[in-house]
Parts: structure tokens; C-alpha cells; sequence
């Protein structure tokens, strides 16, 4: 199938793995990523903290060169992107005053009619399209799947179901031979908007979630927000200084373990441009076949 | 059925402005403090999310600058928590939001909040100059306007050396349209502006 | 000719205002004169045409009142005669009737001083308006004579 | 040709102050029809009323007006000084010259004028009146009671003690309600069961109560006085009357792993059981879907095993059809679940109770004998974290209400945990704490001075569990906001009380109105609490609202002295004052076009639906029908009809119209 593709700034600097990963499993999962020409940034948290016409505005720029281009679904890999434009779709789909206005900013005509999809929408999609038998080297490692703020919040706009439980990467994963720990801080706010100009506060927050994954025995955290990976990998060494305790446990875009249990190489998925050495430890592959379990919550 | 739309309160007030630019009522939150309960930066707030609804509640004079002074509305994360489990669905985020853009408006932005607006503007700054954000550009434009020279120091050659930091901005080809796009919101803003109270004018008694 | 004295029909509801005038007269509270009450169980009873015919007989208003929402002796009553006077002001505005000619009130069986306040009220208003003249009306003021049925 | 006779009252000088009452009685003697016209000083006293029966005899009147006080006042009075004198009460009819005239206005012209016009203004409606006749109506003194919990046990018991027979219909196994579930009953502390199982057996042994448990209320037809009921008795699987229930057959059945619903999940129970011990009646069910000889056809221990053979396998549900004058609904209440909650963990974590829960965890004849362990691994919590509003007040989660007893039994349950575990630290979070009531807001404060418990005014936002503990974490408001976090080893959430699943349903069975949280309306929310808008049904306990045990027993025992008022005569007599439809003779037989509108607008479920057949059975028409049992004469109907065919006896169009014609 053919997805939209709208990968965001980070994609391009500081989360480039992200965006190497998810090119890389694309043709084998089957699906096909067209870019928006000429997007622009989505204008993320410092837009509708400064200036709420412009949180709007510059989204829907991307949304109307998406409509321009005939995409009807659009892939948005960074959860903090995948807010900010369904937000805003949101909001044009149900104010016919507001997308006059906001058209007449970008100088360009826009609906809302290109639906804006999160990667956990689209891998599910592949989920349900044989991911399971594509898998060559199975991802037999217990993990923590971390989900943050923007895949479950604000409800009206998240995919998952379970707001403060969600399962839809859980299940994912298990397909591909990994072991998801129940935790408690998958949809924890990790910092965010704030890693750069309180890196003290960001610690703290962050360095909660390493922790409890790594004490509940998980061997990776599996993300798919690029801020919450600076945050969990990058910003490893303050966390550890935080809270006075080394943790190694290294820090997956939820692309990368699939791509690494399609057999494909940790080069290709760009692994090596990770702060924390992603260290797994072997399996005796292929694993036992791990049944997938139903979505729903499990007694600790 | 929020009670201010209803019986409107005094029309100057932040609450309803609040109530007119968000279509939140802070008069729907009864205080049980759930928010701050969930809220990840609560400790570190001079108020807490629950008392800043409060201090719009409550109005009296002076309070109404004591929110657009505190730190608190520049600390919130919009990471939705409070939204998503606040009994009295009251969209504290987007309050946050339109308290920070008027703190802006009226000059009373919190001392400790410079750095976090000064990373904000560098961010939309980069955003203007180039249509999308250059990482290498906004970090030291940053690092300009607060001084923190020495901060990240040690992550940007992690950055450099695993080839996450292009050193040149990508420019898009539609640079100058999201120019225009910022200059016209801009102007939009200051065309509001003009219907907002100035603060000193709203404290009078 | 004297100075305009109106006709003002008051259709009230038995549980609430009616008792409520009562409460009026009790407490000696003085009003105008011209009203005169239909007493009905529940404004709930109150069918549009009466209001046409008050009007057709010569009132130059008209009041309905009943029990607060809520407080209906009958539960719902008085939501119905609500609802059925949304539908209906925009007919009698159609019909030619000023809608300040047609107060809708909720006087409880409490409020002796309100009934008082609002029967003057509708009065005086009335008399600004002058007689109710889209129906024939003798203007000797004096009542038809009314054949015997 | 009618001949009508005016009574002008001076009310000593409380008319004739103001009104020239001589004058507006001249006046009306010129009134069409008006043959008779008189004033006198004192209209209601002996001489007064005999002015009026000499003048209805002698000038052989047809309608009486008594121009004086208001109807509010005198009405009953003169109607009877007209009966009395051979005048159908209802042709007589009073004009108020004293509330709404004399005592309103100045002595003067327009005041007489105004006095005038309101004798003239009866005059022309008595002309229209017709005589009516009280509507009586048989009544079958047996009272349905619904619902075998305290509510339901106290209007039974109050009804059946007043000498009429009651039938009680039961849901479950066994009567008894939540009211058995629970531990101690606050503000005295009391053993629950032990000053409800008494009551339990009472209503088992009295003569006037015909018990049906396990039973449901089928369909209810008829109206106030003339009920008939139809049960379900479902299916027991065992002979009751044979059954001596020694308990043997729960013995030997091998399914012994069914959640309790008695101990709210916690314990286990068997295929074939009695709820809990002190079960009234103690005969045992067969739960057929877990049953390993209904499911998969072979088994039959309890049938090996049964002394008195009293196993029925091939038992069927059984249909019975009841004659009852009046129905006493006190169907209760449920408890959310833990699962309601997404941030405190969906229900997984099995140390999180409801009150219900707890309530079972503290009661000596629960699962742990009144020891509080965690469900988890069987440990003595040393901190446990009390909940209050737990999904009530809480519109997000679609309930606006305050459940209003969890302030109380929380109070309550801190303070059982205090005094069973003297280490133990017990916190509650709360919003208000809601303590009206006897010895109420005392009981709280004891908790808090005595027992320690530790109030923190604050909502929990969510909880977690890490390391064995819950984490809760939650705020104090009073400690400026302060974020806090407890790490407990059990918590307790005051679940809301909500309407029982099948309200809705049940609610439509009987034709009641319920509000938006299904909870059963009762028809005045201030005077009349306790009955229903359909006549002859009433309502207590908490199926109507959340409330303790003291108001659900005041509520049931009105419920039931309104049933005992109701069978005191043998038939009811109402006044007639009631909707009629037009009926007349072929080829029409009614104006109405059976448009139920009026239906629709009834706030009684008055109208019926009747069907005009032709002599060979061929339908003509259906056309609506008032039941005057159940009519109460608000008029609703007669404002809402299209073509004009349904009218109030007492004011008829024709009467309004003639009024308004005097202007």
C-alpha cells in the first residue's frame, strides 16, 4: 500500500535512525512511503505556546501540500508532529470559519480530507497483514514498550483504546518473538518540550521511566516519539547523574526491533547512531513460538 | 453548560476571556486537585495546576497577574494528563496555552521561564528562516539568548559524532511562503491584542 | 373618552399561582383591578386557542402562570405549556399579536408579593400599548351581552 | 333552560368593605339565566348555607354560584350544602370575591365592576357544568412488593402486619440484599446481619407473605387497585417443599470454584449453593451454567447424596399471574466495579477493592472470617489507602451524582481496619466529607480523634503497583497542592452506587419514569416521595436514589402506610375531575383520529388504546380511551389534541370558553 509520508525536522538531525529504520522495513512489510514535497516543520510546542493561529497555520500547510499531492492517508512517525496535525485537522474539519481563514493564511486550499495516521496505525495495519510470517530472526528480548504522551492523549485524537494501559505496541511486538513487561510508566510524560531549557527537570521525569522499565526486568524500551528518545538516550548520562545509578538499557524505535526481527542489519536501521550502546542479549533463535496473548491487563 | 455561560461574570474578567479564546470554563473545576495529583511537573511549580484554576476563580485583584507572572503556566508540558483524567473534563492544557501567550502579550513572564520562552522563539526563529527546524541553528541561537554557552557541550559532538547534527540548515523551497505565513499570524496576534485588556488597565479597581 | 383602562386575562394553574393570588389577598397586597383569573388544574390544560379567544373577546392581554419548573403539582405540566409557548409566539406573532401583550410567568403558591408585582406590571405595560384592536371591540368598554347557550 | 341561583357573600366586612355587594348582586340578577340573586353577611354559616338549600328546593335551580371566599377555602362546603338539597355538588361553583378583589383593591367602581365580572364569569361556566359522579374503584387488597432487601423486607412486613397480604418477588436465592453483605452498619456499629436476619426469617414465617425468591417480575398490566402480575419462578432445579435443606448436596458438588456473588467475588462458592448461611429461604439452586451435570450431561452427585430426593433437574421456569392492588418497588442497587477505572489499573490489580468488598474482607462471616488480608497473597495490609468519590461526582465518567453513603462507610471501614489492625495506617482521600444525619458528622470525627485515621483532601489521580506495593499517587490540597504519594498495600474505592442493569427495563414493565441515571422517579420530589406518577406504585429504597439503611426503611415503611391507606376502603373514590373522549353514535363514534398524541403527553400512562369493532368484529377504528383510575385531571392531554375530542370533566372547553366569552 501506498502511505503518505510526512517525516518531521528531527527525522532529518537528531532522530535520523528513526527515519533510516522506518525506510528500511517499508518494502519488506509491503508498504510504500511517499514524502509531502516541500513540507515544512509542524511548529511542535513553542508554535501553540507562542501563537495559537500559527500552531494551526503551519500545520495545515503540510495538510494542504499532502491534499495537493492526492495523498489520502498520511503516515506521521513523530508522535509530537502526529498531535500537532491531528489537532489540527480537528479543528478544520469542524470549523468551516477557521479553514477559510487558515486557507487564506497558507495561500493554499485545505479540507482536512487526508487522514493523518500514527506509526502504530500503520504497523497494526501490517500486523493484521502477515508481519508474523516475515519475521526471520525473532525479537525474543523482554521489553518495555513506551508509549509517552501523544499516542494515547488527548483521547479524542489517539488510536489507542486504553488510555492509561494502551496495548496496540504491546501486541505488535508480540508478534514479532518479544515479551512486553507489564510497567507502570508507558504513558508517563518523559519532558519533552523541556529537554533543552530544563535538562534538570527532564532528567527527573525521564530517569523514572529507565528506571522502572530496567527494574522490571526489561532488556530494551521501545519508543516511537523521537523527543521521547532524546530524552530516554540522549539525555542518558544527566539521568544517570540524577539518580545516582548507571542504567544501560538501551532505547528502540519500535521500527528498529521490527526491523532487527525482519532480519535486516542494525546498520541499516541505524542503530550505531544511538548514545546508548543498543546491547542485546542472544537468543537461542528461533525462540519459542510466543503465542500471542490477548490485549488486556494482566495481574503483576 | 458551563456555569460562566450561562451567567457571564464580569466581562473584564481572565476567566472569561479564558472562557472566550478557549471555550474552557475554570468555573467547572471544583477543586479536587486530580490534575496536579497526575501532573509530572507539579512539584516543581509555584502553583499548583489546581490553583491556577483557583486564582481565576477567585479573580480578586492582583491574582490575575500572579498567573501570568507564575512559572507554573510556562512549565506545563501539554502531556494531557490532567485533561485526560480530570472528572470535570476541563481542557487545562489549552488554558495553559492561551495564559502563556498572554503572560507574553503583557510583559510578565516569569524570570525562570526566559529560558524556556527564549528556546521557544529560537525554535519558531529557525522555523521562519528556514521552513524547518536546523537543530545546529536553533542550539546556538539559543544559546545566544540565554548565555548557557557551556549547556549541551557535551551532547552536541555525541550528536555530531554519530551524524545526527547537519551542520547546514535545510532550506525548503517554500521558504518564503511559511514566512509570510508567520508574518500574517503575527499580525493576526496584535490585531487580538488591540481587543485584550492591558493588565494595569483590568487590575484598576 | 377616559383614560385607557385594559383587560388583562390572567389563565392560571390551581396548585401554584392561583393559591399564590390567594396568598396576595391574605396579605392585603393591593394591585390593579383589571385582571381577571381563569382558574385551570395546570397551565399543562392550557390550550393555545384560549389565548386566541381571550384576545377575540376583547382582552388586551394576557398572562399564563404556573407552577415553577419542577414544582408542578402534576409533574410535567408546566414543561408542556413551555414547550408548546416556544412553538407558539412566533404564530401569534404571525397573527398580528404584540408578543408584550402575552406574559408567561412562574408564580408559586409562596409568592403573594410577586403575583401582585406582576399583574401591575402587565397592566401598566398593557395600557402603553393601547386597546387590542385587530378583533371587533365595542369601545363603550361595556361587555358583549352573551347569548344563553 | 337553565336556572341559576347567585350567592353574594359579605364576609362580615371583608367584602362589603370594598365591594358594593348589594350592587354586583342587583347586577347579576340581570345575568341570563340567573333566576335567584342575593347577598348576605356570612354565606358559610348555618343560616347561610340554608339560604342557598331553601333556594336550590324552592326555585328548583340548576346551578349554584357562591360569590365569597376562595374555592381553596369553601368549595367542599357549598358543594355539600348542595347535595345536600338534591344539586349534584359538581353545578356548584364559587366566584372569588375576596382573595382575588376585595382584599386586592381600594374600595371603588372598578373593584365592584371586577366583582361583577367575576360572578359573571361562573355564572356562564356553572350554566355548562354537567353533574359528575365520584369515579369509585374496586380494590384487591394484596400488595407486590419488589425487591427482598431491607427496603422491601420493612414495607413488607409493615403492610403484612397491618392485616393485608403481601407478595414478595426476589430475584436471588435467597432475601436479604446488600443489607446481609455488609460488616458493621454505621454510626452504631452494629452487626448487619445480626439485626437483619431476624427480619429475614420474620417475613419467611409471616402468614400474610407469600414468598417467591429466585423469582422475577414477569409483565404488570391494569392500573391502581386492579394490578395483575405475572412472575417468573425460575427454574431451582430442586423441590422445595421436599428439600429439608441439610446442605449435603453443596457438600459433595465437585464445581467449588464460582466467585461468590454473596461475597462479592472474593470467596468461592458452588454449582449447587445457598448464597450465604443465614439464606431465607436456606433451600439450595442449582446456578445451571456452571453446573458440571447441565453442561456436559453427566454428574448427578447432589442427587446421590440427597436424603430427602428433593432434586428436580428437569425443572422448568414457571409462570404465575397475581391479582395485586398496589406494587411497592425496592429493587436496590449495584456498586461499580474496580474495572471502571482506567487510572487506578482497569481492575487488575487484585489488592484495589470496592466498599462492597471491603465490607465482605471485615464481616466475621466473610471469606477471611472478618481478618483483613490481601486478596493477593492472604498479608495483613499495613497501610491501606481509602478512596472516596470513586467514579461519583465524576461527569467525565457519566456520573454527576453524590452516591451519598461512601462518606460515611468509608469513615466506617477506616475505622474497622483501625481497630482489626492496630499497626495499620488507614488514609482517605476525599473532596468533602459528607456527614448529615444522626450521630453522622460525630462517627467522622471519631474516626479521625480517636481511631487516627488520616483524611487528605485531594483526588487520587492514579495508582500503580511497583514492587508489591500500590502506588497511589494523589494530592492534598491543603498542604498547598502538594503532590503525595502513598505506597499502600491495599486500596479501598468508594465505587459509586449506580441504578441496577435491567432499571431501564423493569421501569418500562411498570410504566414508572425514571431519571437520566435510571433511577425511578417518584412523583413529587418533595410531597410525594414515596409514590410513583402511576397510581397505585410506589417507590423505596435505593432504586430510586442512593440512600442508607435508615432512609430506605423510613421510605419503605411510607411506601407502605400509603399502600395500607390505599386498602383501607374497598373501593376507592376520586374525584371527577378526569379526561373523557368523545364517543358517538355510527357512523363516527368518536372525533378522535388516534393520533396518541395524548398518550404521549400523559404523565400518568392514563390513556388506553380502545377498539371500535363493527357487529362482525371487522375493526372500524382505534381510538384512545381514559382510564379514570389513573387519570388525575391535569388537562395535558385536552391542550395537545388535534381534533378537539378528548376534554376535562370539571373544564371543558365549552366551560373555559364561555368564561372568557364574558369579557
Amino acid at each position: 500500500m501506498k502511505v503518505g509520508f510526512f517525516p518531521g525536522c528531527s527525522l532529518e538531525g537528531s532522530a535520523r535512525e528513526y527515519n533510516e529504520s522506518l525506510q528500511a522495513i517499508a518494502p519488506v512489510l509491503g508498504f510504500e512511503l511517499s514524502e509531502v514535497p516541500d513540507w515544512n516543520c509542524c511548529g511542535a510546542t513553542a508554535a501553540h505556546t507562542l501563537n495559537h493561529k500559527l500552531a494551526l497555520a503551519l500545520p495545515a500547510r503540510i495538510l494542504a501540500l499532502a491534499e495537493k499531492a492526492g495523498l489520502t492517508e498520511l503516515l506521521v512517525p513523530c508522535s509530537a508532529c502526529y498531535t500537532r496535525l491531528a489537532a489540527t485537522r480537528d479543528e478544520l474539519i469542524h470549523d468551516e470559519a477557521l479553514r477559510r481563514d487558515i486557507s487564506s493564511i497558507i495561500e493554499l486550499p485545505v479540507t482536512g480530507r487526508t487522514k493523518v495516521l500514527n506509526v502504530l496505525d500503520v504497523l497494526a495495519a501490517c500486523a493484521s497483514d502477515g508481519l508474523k510470517d516475515k519475521v526471520r530472526k525473532p525479537f525474543a528480548h523482554k521489553v518495555a514498550c513506551y508509549y509517552g504522551c501523544y499516542l494515547t492523549r488527548p483521547e479524542k485524537l489517539a488510536s489507542c483504546k486504553r488510555a492509561e494501559d494502551p496495548q496496540e505496541m504491546d501486541d505488535i511486538l508480540r508478534l514479532v518473538g518479544a515479551e512486553p513487561v507489564d510497567w507502570a510508566f508507558k504513558v508517563e510524560c518523559c519532558g519533552a518540550g523541556l529537554s533543552v531549557s530544563r535538562t534538570g527537570s527532564v532528567a527527573e521525569l525521564s530517569g523514572r521511566i529507565v528506571a522502572d522499565a530496567a527494574d522490571r526486568g526489561a532488556e530494551a524500551i521501545i519508543v516511537a516519539c523521537p523527543m521521547c528518545h532524546t530524552n530516554l538516550d540522549l539525555r542518558r548520562d544527566a539521568i544517570t547523574e540524577k539518580r545516582q545509578t548507571p542504567y544501560s538499557i538501551p532505547v528502540l524505535y519500535v521500527s528498529q526491533a521490527i526491523g532487527l526481527a525482519l532480519g535486516l542489519s542494525p546498520r541499516s536501521l541505524g542503530l550505531h547512531r544511538h548514545h546508548v550502546p543498543v546491547r542485546l542479549p542472544e537468543r537461542p533463535a528461533p525462540s519459542p513460538e510466543p503465542a500471542l496473548q490477548p490485549s488486556g491487563p494482566k495481574e503483576d | 453548560m458551563s456555569a460562566s455561560a450561562q451567567h457571564p461574570t464580569h466581562p473584564e474578567t481572565l476567566s472569561e476571556h479564558v472562557q472566550d479564546a478557549t471555550g474552557e470554563s475554570v468555573f467547572n473545576c471544583y477543586q479536587c486537585g486530580k490534575c496536579t495529583a497526575g501532573c509530572p511537573l507539579a512539584a516543581e511549580m509555584d502553583f499548583a495546576p489546581n490553583q491556577i484554576l483557583r486564582l481565576l476563580q477567585l479573580g480578586l485583584p492582583g491574582m490575575e497577574e500572579e498567573v501570568l507572572k507564575s512559572l507554573s503556566i510556562w512549565l506545563c508540558l501539554t502531556c494531557e494528563t490532567c485533561a485526560a483524567r480530570c472528572p470535570q473534563e476541563v481542557e487545562l492544557p489549552k488554558i495553559m496555552d492561551y495564559l502563556r501567550q498572554q503572560s507574553l502579550k503583557r510583559g510578565l513572564v516569569h524570570p525562570k521561564a526566559r529560558d524556556i520562552l527564549a528556546f521557544h522563539q529560537a525554535f519558531l526563529d529557525s522555523i521562519r528562516k528556514n521552513g524547518r527546524l536546523h537543530e545546529v541553528g536553533l542550539i546556538s541561537a539559543y544559546k545566544l539568548r540565554t548565555f548557557h554557552l557551556l549547556q549541551d557541550v557535551l551532547v552536541a559532538p555525541k550528536l555530531l559524532a554519530r551524524g545526527k547534527l547537519s551542520l547546514l540548515p535545510h532550506g525548503i523551497a517554500g521558504k518564503a511562503d511559511v514566512a509570510r505565513i508567520f508574518a500574517k499570524c503575527a499580525a493576526a496576534d496584535a490585531e487580538a491584542g488591540r481587543h485584550e485588556p492591558q493588565t494595569d488597565k483590568a487590575e484598576q479597581p | 373618552m377616559a383614560e385607557f383602562e385594559p383587560k388583562v386575562v390572567a389563565f392560571v394553574c390551581n396548585w401554584c399561582t392561583y393559591a399564590g393570588a390567594d396568598l396576595t389577598g391574605t396579605s392585603r397586597i393591593k394591585y390593579s383591578p383589571n385582571v381577571r383569573m381563569i382558574r385551570l388544574p395546570c397551565t399543562g390544560r392550557i390550550d393555545f386557542m384560549l389565548l386566541l379567544q381571550a384576545f377575540g373577546q376583547g382582552a388586551d392581554g394576557v398572562i399564563v402562570s404556573g407552577c415553577h419548573p419542577g414544582d408542578c403539582h402534576y409533574t410535567a405540566g408546566n414543561f408542556h405549556a413551555r414547550r408548546r409557548w416556544i412553538l407558539f409566539r412566533r404564530l401569534i406573532e404571525f397573527m398580528g399579536i404584540d408578543l408584550r401583550r402575552v406574559h408567561f410567568a412562574w408564580v408559586s403558591a409562596a409568592e403573594g408579593a410577586k403575583w401582585a408585582e406582576l399583574v401591575t406590571n402587565v397592566v401598566d405595560e398593557v395600557r402603553k400599548l393601547g386597546p387590542y384592536q385587530s378583533f371587533p371591540k365595542r369601545l363603550d368598554g361595556q361587555p358583549k351581552p352573551v347569548e344563553v347557550a | 333552560m337553565p336556572r341559576i341561583g347567585v350567592f353574594i357573600c359579605h364576609c362580615g366586612e371583608n367584602i362589603a368593605g370594598t365591594v358594593d355587594t348589594a350592587a354586583v348582586a342587583k347586577n347579576a340578577a340581570d345575568f341570563p339565566g340567573v333566576v335567584h340573586s342575593i347577598d348576605y353577611k356570612y354565606m358559610c354559616s348555618d343560616p347561610g348555607q340554608n339560604l342557598i338549600k331553601e333556594a336550590i328546593k324552592e326555585k328548583k335551580l340548576t346551578g349554584v354560584v357562591v360569590a365569597a371566599c376562595s374555592p381553596r377555602m369553601h368549595e367542599p362546603t357549598f358543594r355539600r350544602a348542595c347535595a345536600e338539597s338534591g344539586l349534584n355538588p359538581f353545578l356548584c361553583e364559587m366566584a372569588n370575591l375576596r382573595e382575588h378583589c376585595s382584599w386586592v383593591h381600594e374600595k371603588g367602581e372598578a373593584t365592584t365592576e371586577k366583582a361583577t365580572d367575576l360572578v359573571r364569569i361562573m355564572v356562564e361556566k356553572v350554566k355548562r357544568n354537567r353533574p359528575l359522579y365520584p369515579i369509585s374503584v374496586p380494590v384487591t387488597k394484596t400488595a407486590l412488593v419488589l425487591g427482598g432487601g431491607i427496603a422491601g423486607i420493612q414495607a413488607a412486613l409493615d403492610i403484612a402486619n397491618a392485616g393485608h397480604k403481601v407478595v414478595m418477588v426476589e430475584r436471588e436465592a435467597s432475601i436479604g440484599g446488600h443489607m446481609a453483605q455488609l460488616s458493621e452498619t454505621f454510626p452504631t456499629l452494629d452487626c448487619s446481619q445480626c439485626i437483619l436476619t431476624p427480619r429475614m426469617v420474620e417475613v419467611a414465617q409471616h402468614p400474610n407473605i407469600t414468598l417467591y425468591t429466585y423469582s422475577e417480575l414477569e409483565s404488570l398490566e391494569g392500573f391502581i387497585g386492579n394490578f395483575k402480575a405475572v412472575i417468573r419462578k425460575k427454574a431451582r432445579s430442586i423441590d422445595e417443599t421436599t428439600c429439608t435443606g441439610c446442605g449435603a448436596c453443596i457438600q459433595k458438588c465437585p464445581t467449588k470454584k464460582i466467585p461468590s456473588e454473596f461475597n462479592a467475588q472474593l470467596g468461592m462458592r458452588t454449582a449447587i449453593y445457598v448464597p450465604f448461611p443465614q439464606a431465607v429461604p436456606n433451600k439450595p439452586v442449582i446456578d445451571r451454567k456452571n453446573c458440571t451435570f447441565f453442561k456436559n450431561g453427566r454428574c448427578k452427585l447432589c442427587e446421590r447424596v440427597c436424603p430427602a430426593k428433593a432434586l428436580r433437574y428437569d425443572q422448568e421456569d414457571m409462570l404465575v399471574e397475581l391479582n395485586v392492588g398496589a406494587v411497592v418497588a425496592a429493587t436496590g442497587y449495584q456498586v461499580k466495579d474496580t474495572d471502571f477505572f482506567p487510572e487506578y489499573g482497569y481492575g487488575a490489580h487484585k489488592d484495589i477493592l470496592t466498599g462492597l468488598q471491603f465490607e465482605r474482607l471485615a464481616s466475621a462471616s466473610g471469606p477471611t472470617q472478618g481478618v483483613i488480608k490481601r486478596p493477593s497473597d492472604g498479608q495483613i495490609p499495613e497501610t491501606v489507602v481509602f478512596v472516596a468519590c470513586a467514579g461519583s461526582r465524576d461527569p467525565a465518567k457519566g456520573i454527576n451524582y453524590c452516591s451519598k453513603i461512601c462518606c460515611m462507610y468509608t469513615a466506617k471501614h477506616a475505622m474497622l481496619y483501625r481497630h482489626k489492625v492496630h499497626s495499620g495506617k488507614a488514609y482517605i482521600f476525599y473532596m468533602d466529607i459528607r456527614a448529615g444525619g444522626k450521630m453522622y458528622e460525630e462517627f467522622v470525627r471519631r474516626a479521625i480523634e480517636e481511631d487516627h485515621v488520616n483524611y487528605v483532601r485531594g483526588r487520587v489521580s492514579r495508582i500503580y503497583k511497583k514492587n508489591g506495593k500500590l502506588i497511589v499517587k494523589g494530592v492534598d490540597t491543603l498542604l498547598n497542592s502538594r503532590p503525595v504519594e502513598i505506597e499502600a498495600d491495599m486500596v479501598v474505592l468508594a465505587t459509586a452506587m449506580v441504578a441496577q442493569p435491567d432499571a431501564e427495563a423493569l421501569a418500562q414493565k411498570m410504566k414508572v419514569s425514571y431519571d437520566e441515571n435510571k433511577f425511578l422517579s417518584e412523583a413529587h420530589p418533595k410531597l410525594r416521595p414515596v409514590e410513583m406518577n402511576t397510581a397505585g406504585i410506589f417507590v423505596a429504597g435505593a432504586c430510586q436514589a442512593p440512600k442508607d439503611i435508615p432512609e430506605a426503611v423510613a421510605q419503605a415503611s411510607g411506601a407502605a402506610s400509603k399502600v395500607i391507606g390505599l386498602f383501607s376502603k374497598d373501593e376507592l373514590s376520586r374525584e371527577p375531575v378526569v379526561a373523557v373522549v368523545s364517543r358517538m353514535g355510527p357512523p363516527d363514534f368518536s372525533t378522535c383520529i388516534g393520533c396518541f398524541l395524548c398518550e404521549s403527553a400523559c404523565p400518568y400512562q392514563a390513556i388506553e388504546r380502545e377498539e371500535i369493532k363493527a357487529r362482525d368484529g371487522r375493526l372500524i377504528k382505534t381510538v384512545a380511551k381514559v382510564n379514570q383510575g389513573v387519570c388525575q385531571g391535569c388537562g395535558t392531554c385536552v391542550a395537545l389534541c388535534r381534533s378537539k375530542s378528548i376534554d376535562l370533566q370539571g373544564f371543558t372547553n365549552e366551560q373555559v370558553f364561555a368564561e372568557l366569552v364574558t369579557l
